[in-house]
């Protein structure tokens, strides 16, 4: 019983802990691959309540696929991300390549 | 409640609790659509603790039924929100809510 | 420039730290009430379990899911289709785009492993009426093979695989519509299988929820409606 | 359907439904509008004649209406909806016609038109409101019809005037609205009726009753123009000249009287009133306001100006024959409602046609006026007489019941206030008649117009003035007429 | 004949998957559906006043085990609105996309229109027939969706960024509602609100499912303080969905809150709670007409007065689930709910007709309009009326019969703000009527005003007309209110 009782406590331990890791982790990567690994925690929590249909279900959609989109479109943001961040370097680059014309010319 | 299914109860409530406070304390959008998964598992916690009634008796399988609906409910949700997140990005180029510009409609 | 990482900022400031303090105190209250539900409630499970022979299905949780509560499950794959439709009226463009595949192993393993998930989602909605499984479960493992065959990119959408593609996704919503309306026009009540058919409607309608599940899963990886390859 | 229960509703009908036509009309569909407006008019006179009939038969009119529970819309012929009735109906005649004559040329007819006739079913739903809560609803949807009619030119100063009018009679109607409600809790579902229905109830809790009767008088206060909540009547005069005619002649400012009468007469009972000592208060503003308004009215250069502010003093002489506690004041007040709305239309028919023929919008550009347009001038006089109270126009009747009443009131001061605002009328009329008639023209006219023919102006803005000039001059010549009306109102009033 | 009570919400389904899969047909198929739907309304609005109350076993296995149906005075109401709004919003959706090609971006647009629309029609009226808790979630959850991403429709920055707000605050309030209906399932065992009924008593687990649901709702409510949602979203949304949103969705979620404070939650009505709602509402009247005065963009300004009306729904919870039985309180708020929808609808529709011949809606540029969309304008006064409540009209009736019950309980701190709210609302929509009114500056403007389709205009205009028209049906709203009042709530 108190072995149980050990089992739980640190099972609802993990399970909170990897939870607020995962949402406060500084890089977002870092904060999703911790929600897939919280999904499938949570999964054997419910198995561990008898609810093996809805810990199955969890651990294929809640946690698998929530975590294949999420894993996608951070992709694809930061991808974005990129790619206005060369924008801008290209157009600072352009602009400082104008200004150095003109002084050119001036001098 | 029964037993230990209080304890994990209790991990529901905290999950609720920390899902809230992400979704409110972090702007960028991804991490709110984070906050609010974890938000929704937290609520599908209590009720699965509650369906508990022991490990020598069948559970109750009605919540069980509204957490499966729940879950893809939670997913289909993501995904919209993942979808508007994209869209913002692509259209103001940040990935967090921006104000509002003093434009026409 | 506005960029991700600069709003994500994670440090503890002063307005954070009162948010902190604001869910600590909602958490605190809710485990206080979760401390003062009752033990021995008997709720619905009671009435669920002598109820279930009448079902027509063996496992509980599909018996609310499929039966006793199947209207919800309805408005559930309407929820669906819904998601579908919204994620494409705002998206512009797929998010994830269809590419030839560019490494030889992955192709290999999808050509083995993914032609084995419609026989596993299957097994696992005929079981589901009895043991562990069902719709759901399996739509998730089709939904899971068509990632992995999207991200592979094995399977292109051409102009005749997309007139099928709304149709598909819509298929487990009528099913569902038209079983519940033949019964309302039939028996008077909405939903209600006559018993001894019950088992094979249910697997009827799961069996196209499957399929509209899995799609939509799908193209919710996809997250924008399909299109032909682009050069972006 | 019987007569017995829609002849009230077809009365207030009769304007409704060719306004609400109206509004669908082409500018240019002229004829159309006249015709629906003159037979909505005429047809109205008829109703309003079988209406009279039946009263002295002993027949009673009702439309009843219910809204909510315990909340029902009353629509009910006694005499003193049928004096109100008939004045309104008979000036809108009038009006339109001088309305069609004004206005044809100018842009927004239709609407113009609309919301005239809409004004004119609010006016004859609050004459015939039978109860607190028609009474309300004819309120508000006359303070909702007038605006667009204030706002007509859609200036910066119509709009201005327009948004003034809204503030005050929001406020009252909102003030109305509380009062009403409260009375409905604390007394249920009442319904007007001769002597008052609050006998023995009001005594009972006499401070709530009195604060009632204030909200009531502050309410329809606003718009009858007492001082101090009349502010909004001069800024209205940016209206184009029918408007002000009818509706700051009759039917607004009448309104607000006649709600007065009402609440004093049918709900309170003239008697509960008296014995909770709010009389004597509005015996005093009523005072207050006519002195006020005529001395206001005698600063006024701008015409349409100074017959607002006379409008505001002479409309509390309604009000005075009110407060004066006794039959005699009583008639005087009631009278007066007539009286006034015959004379002052006139004076407004002769200033719009001032404006609308010369140009001429000042008093300092009149000199002369009363040989270029001799009808207009000798109709103005007799309005401006009256309103003085010179025998034998009608004004001099309702001043000598108003005197007399006020005597048998033992209120004898009042006379001396009654005195003091003659001297004032002449002081800003007679100088008006002076200039029109005994002073030559000194410069040419602003802006004259030739409408053609041998008339001063057009036939359909010199008719009006001519006949309702006449009606007031008859109305003092034979008083009897309308007095045994009048005087059986009183009675039951008085007797209950 | 109860056979007709799950079709009204099948119907539309069926209407919102057809147009979706046959995008080319898919305004015939949502006519058909709004048309069939409009029928099946009034075909149950004649089969409640005749037999009474409805409630319908889906699956024949009856609550607690099954979901049931419920259709009393109550959620018939409601359907009727929706239905009659709908009907509108329809016919002004076809003027409003025209009939551009799917290939087309506008075209693109309609058909999502349509099928969104169509699942919105279905959310809202599975979510009134609705008698279980947490099928109440599913239909909340249905409907938010629908609403997010018609307003995400517009696709433009301010739009999109309105529409993640709005569902990130739909998301979490819908969250927070079914913890809450987990508390009510921990703590009674039952999700059939007829069953709660009768079970629930002053515990702590209700009293959190009742902060947690009723901040849930208030949020999707948009009430006060919880409003920062609203304007941008009803603002820039596109005209048919904008009125959609401030007509019948920020109604979905109040009603279900209604429903739980009358049916579930009324242990607590001494409480602090309830009290605390009213004050918001309180605050909302305030807050929102003062910024509704500010505005200078004729949309923001409507929306600002859904914020300030919203208010108005709120004041009386506390007397409501006190005085359960007292259907004059209920038929105050649910009639402000009807004199509030189709004044809205109409105002925003009128709105967008403006948009459409002015292709702009500060309020500076709207000078002389009433010359030259009379029926626009005057629709858009008419719906004023209603807000100002001015009689005769649904609004007045609304606060008739709200100040009336403030009155006569002595409230006077209420009956203050109901008629303060009335002249605040007076000066908004005077500010955009003093404009309407207005001579033109530049006429020429007005003669360059692109044309608006005759059924926009008529569609705002009727709208218009049924809020004024509201004025003269208390007595029928009430009555159908009495429908069922009491005895569907007993039991099943």
């Amino acid at each position: 019983m108190t072995l149980q009782l050990a089992f739980d406590v640190v099972l609802i331990v993990t399970l909170v802990t990897c939870a607020w890791a995962a949402l406060t982790a500084p890089d977002l990567l870092r904060s999703v691959v911790l929600f897939i690994a919280f999904g499938l925690l949570l999964s054997f929590v419910w198995v561990r309540l008898q609810a093996p249909d809805v810990a199955l279900a969890e651990a294929a959609v809640g946690s698998g696929l929530t975590g294949a989109l999420l894993l996608s479109t951070l992709n694809v943001m930061r991808q974005k991300e990129a790619q206005i961040a060369q924008e801008s370097t290209d157009a600072a680059r352009e602009s400082e390549s104008e200004q150095e014309v003109a002084v050119a010319q001036d001098s | 409640m029964i037993g230990s299914a209080v304890l994990y109860a209790l991990g529901g409530v905290a999950l609720f609790g920390m899902g809230l406070y992400a979704l409110l304390a972090y702007p960028n959008l991804l991490r709110k659509i984070l906050g609010m998964n974890v938000m929704g598992t937290g609520a599908f916690t209590i009720l699965i603790a509650a369906a508990y009634r022991g490990s020598d008796a069948a559970p109750d399988p009605v919540p069980h039924a509204l957490v499966i609906t729940g879950i893809v409910v939670s997913v289909c949700a993501t995904g919209l929100a993942l979808s508007l997140a994209v869209r913002i990005q692509a259209v103001t180029g940040a990935a967090y809510l921006t104000p509002d510009e003093e434009d026409a409609p | 420039m506005p960029k991700i990482a600069d709003q994500d900022e994670v440090r503890l400031t002063a307005g954070r730290a009162l948010l902190l303090g604001m869910s600590l105190v909602l958490t605190l209250t809710l485990a206080a009430a979760v401390l003062s539900l009752p033990e021995d409630q008997p709720r619905l499970a009671q009435v669920a379990l002598e109820r279930l022979p009448e079902s027509g299905v063996g496992n509980a949780v599909t018996a609310v899911l499929l039966n006793f509560r199947g209207y919800d499950t309805l408005l559930e794959v309407a929820v669906l289709l819904l998601a579908i439709i919204g994620i494409w009226s705002v998206a512009r463009t797929a998010r994830v785009w269809i590419k030839r595949p560019d490494t030889p192993i992955l192709r290999a393993f999808v050509r083995f492993v993914v032609p084995l998930m419609p026989i596993m989602a299957g097994y696992l909605l005929w079981i589901g009426a009895d043991e562990t499984g069902g719709a759901f479960q399996g739509g998730a493992v089709l939904g899971g093979m068509g990632i992995l065959w999207i991200a592979a990119a094995v399977w292109l959408p051409q102009r005749g695989g997309r007139a099928l593609l709304r149709p598909l996704l819509a298929i487990g919503l009528l099913a569902f519509l038209i079983a519940a309306t033949w019964m309302l026009l039939a028996r008077g009540n909405f939903f209600e299988y006559p018993p001894e058919q019950a088992k094979d409607i249910i697997l009827i309608i799961e069996g196209a929820a499957m399929l509209s599940i899995g799609a939509t899963l799908a193209l919710l990886f996809v997250g924008g409606a399909p299109q032909k390859e682009e050069s972006s | 359907m019987t007569w017995e229960n829609s002849l009230p509703l077809l009365i207030v009908l009769t304007s409704l439904i060719p306004g609400a036509i109206i509004f669908f009309l082409r500018e240019a569909a002229h004829g159309v509008r006249t015709v629906l407006n003159l037979v909505g008019a005429f047809s109205k006179l008829v109703l309003i004649a079988i209406m009279i009939g039946g009263l002295q038969a002993g027949v009673t009119y009702e439309t009843r209406l219910p809204l909510l529970p315990n909340f029902d819309l009353v629509l009910r012929s006694d005499s003193l909806s049928v004096l109100f009735v008939i004045l309104s109906a008979s000036l809108w005649l009038v009006t339109t016609i001088y309305a069609i004559g004004y206005l044809e040329e100018s842009p927004n007819r239709s609407r113009f038109f609309g919301f005239f006739s809409l004004c004119v079913s609010a006016t004859m739903g609050i004459a015939l409101a039978g109860n607190l809560i028609t009474l309300l609803i004819f309120y508000e949807f006359l303070t909702i019809c007038t605006y667009p009619l204030v706002v007509h030119r859609g200036t910066e100063k119509a709009l201005r005037g327009g948004r003034t009018y809204l503030v005050y009679t929001l406020i009252g109607g909102v003030l109305l609205l509380v009062a009403v409600i409260w009375l409905h809790a604390v007394v249920g579902a009442v319904e007007f009726m001769d002597g008052g229905v609050l006998n023995g109830v009001a005594q009972s809790q006499p401070a709530l009753f009195s604060l009632l009767y204030v909200m009531f008088v502050a309410a329809f206060g606003v718009k009858a123009a007492l001082v101090p909540l009349h502010g909004w009547l001069p800024r209205a005069m940016v209206a184009p000249a029918p408007v002000s005619a009818l509706l700051h002649a009759v039917a607004v400012v009448k309104a607000g009287a006649f709600g007065i009468v009402r609440i004093t007469y049918d709900l309170y009972g003239i008697a509960v009133a008296n014995q909770l000592g709010v009389l004597t208060p509005l015996l005093l503003i009523t005072c207050l306001t006519i002195v006020v308004g005529s001395l206001f009215a005698i600063f006024q250069d701008d015409l349409k100006k100074r017959l607002a502010y006379s409008t505001v003093s002479q409309v509390s002489y309604i009000i005075l024959g009110v407060a004066l506690f006794g039959p005699i004041g009583s008639i005087g007040g009631l009278l007066h409602l007539v009286h006034q709305g015959v004379m002052k239309i006139t004076l407004f028919f002769g200033a719009g046609n001032l404006a609308e023929t010369l140009g001429i919008h000042k008093v300092s550009e009149m000199d002369g006026v009363g040989r270029r347009m001799p009808l207009t001038m000798a109709a103005f006089t007799v309005g401006a007489l009256g309103m003085i109270g010179v025998p034998p126009t009608a004004g001099f009747i309702s001043k000598w019941y108003l005197g007399s009443g006020a005597l048998a009131a033992n209120e004898s001061w009042v006379i001396g206030v009654l005195v003091l605002s003659s001297l004032l009328n002449a002081a800003y009329f007679l100088p008006i008649l002076y200039r029109a008639w005994f002073k030559e023209q000194q410069a040419p006219w602003p802006e004259e117009h030739d409408f053609g023919g041998r008339l001063e102006t057009h036939w359909t803005l010199l008719m009006p003035p001519v006949v309702t000039g006449l009606f007031a001059l008859l109305l003092g010549i034979v008083p009897y007429i309308l007095r045994s009306l009048v005087e059986v109102i009183i009675l039951k009033e008085y007797i209950g | 004949m109860t056979t007709v009570l799950p079709l009204i919400i099948v119907v539309p389904i069926l209407a919102a998957v057809g147009a979706f899969v046959l995008p080319r047909w898919s305004f015939p198929v949502a006519l058909v559906g709004s048309l069939a739907t409009v029928g099946l309304a009034v075909a149950l609005a004649i089969e409640a006043t005749a037999t009474g109350a409805v409630r319908h076993t889906i699956g024949g296995w009856r609550a607690p085990l099954g979901i049931d149906l419920v259709l009393d005075g109550l959620a018939l109401v409601m359907v009727l609105l929706t239905a009659l709004i709908g009907l509108a919003i329809t016919l002004y959706g076809r003027g409003y996309f025209g009939r551009a090609a799917p290939e087309t971006e506008k075209g693109r647009q309609a058909v999502y229109f349509w099928a969104l629309w169509m699942f919105l029609w279905a959310a809202l009226n599975a979510l009134f027939l609705s008698g279980d808790v947490f099928n109440l979630y599913v239909t909340l959850e249905l409907l938010g969706f629908s609403a997010v991403a018609l307003t995400a429709l517009a696709d433009k920055p301010n739009v999109l960024k309105a529409a993640m707000r709005y569902l990130i605050v739909s998301l979490s309030g819908s969250l927070m509602y079914l913890t809450g209906v987990a508390f009510l399932y921990g703590g009674f065992g039952v999700l059939d609100i007829a069953q709660l009924s009768s079970l629930t008593r002053e515990t702590p687990a209700l009293a959190v499912a009742a902060a947690l649901m009723t901040a849930g709702l208030a949020m999707k409510t948009a009430l006060f303080p919880l409003h920062f949602w609203l304007p941008p979203a009803h603002a820039n949304a596109a005209a048919p969905v904008s009125a959609l949103l401030s007509a019948l969705v920020v109604k979905g979620s109040f009603y279900i809150l209604l429903r739980l404070w009358l049916e579930v939650l009324y242990p607590l009505a001494g409480t602090f709670v309830p009290q605390v709602i009213s004050l918001l509402g309180v605050g909302a009247i305030v807050w929102g007409s003062l910024q509704a005065i500010r505005q200078t963009r004729l949309k923001l300004l409507i929306a600002y007065s859904t914020v300030a009306q919203l208010g108005y729904l709120f004041v009386l919870i506390p007397i409501l689930a006190l005085e359960r039985d007292n259907t004059l309180v209920l038929g105050g708020v649910i009639c402000f709910v009807l004199a509030h929808a189709s004044a809205k609808a109409a105002a925003f529709l009128s709105a967008g007709n403006i948009l459409q011949a002015l292709n702009d809606d500060k309020l500076s540029k709207l000078d002389g309009l009433m010359r030259a969309l009379p029926l626009t304008v005057t629709a858009f006064g008419l719906a004023g009326l209603s807000l100002v409540a001015l009689p005769p009209s649904g609004g007045f009736v609304a606060k008739w019969l709200m100040l009336d019950v403030a009155i006569s309980r002595g409230y006077w701190g209420l009956t203050v703000v109901i008629v303060g709210g009335g002249l605040l609302a007076a000066v908004y929509v005077m500010r955009v009527m003093g404009r309407l009114f207005k001579q033109a500056a530049q006429p020429e403007v007005l003669s360059a005003l692109k044309p608006v389709p005759r059924v926009m205009e008529f569609s705002a205009f009727g709208l218009a007309l049924l809020a004024i028209g509201l004025g003269f049906a208390g007595v029928y709203v009430l009555r159908l209110l009495e429908i069922g009042a009491r005895a569907v709530a007993g039991g099943g």
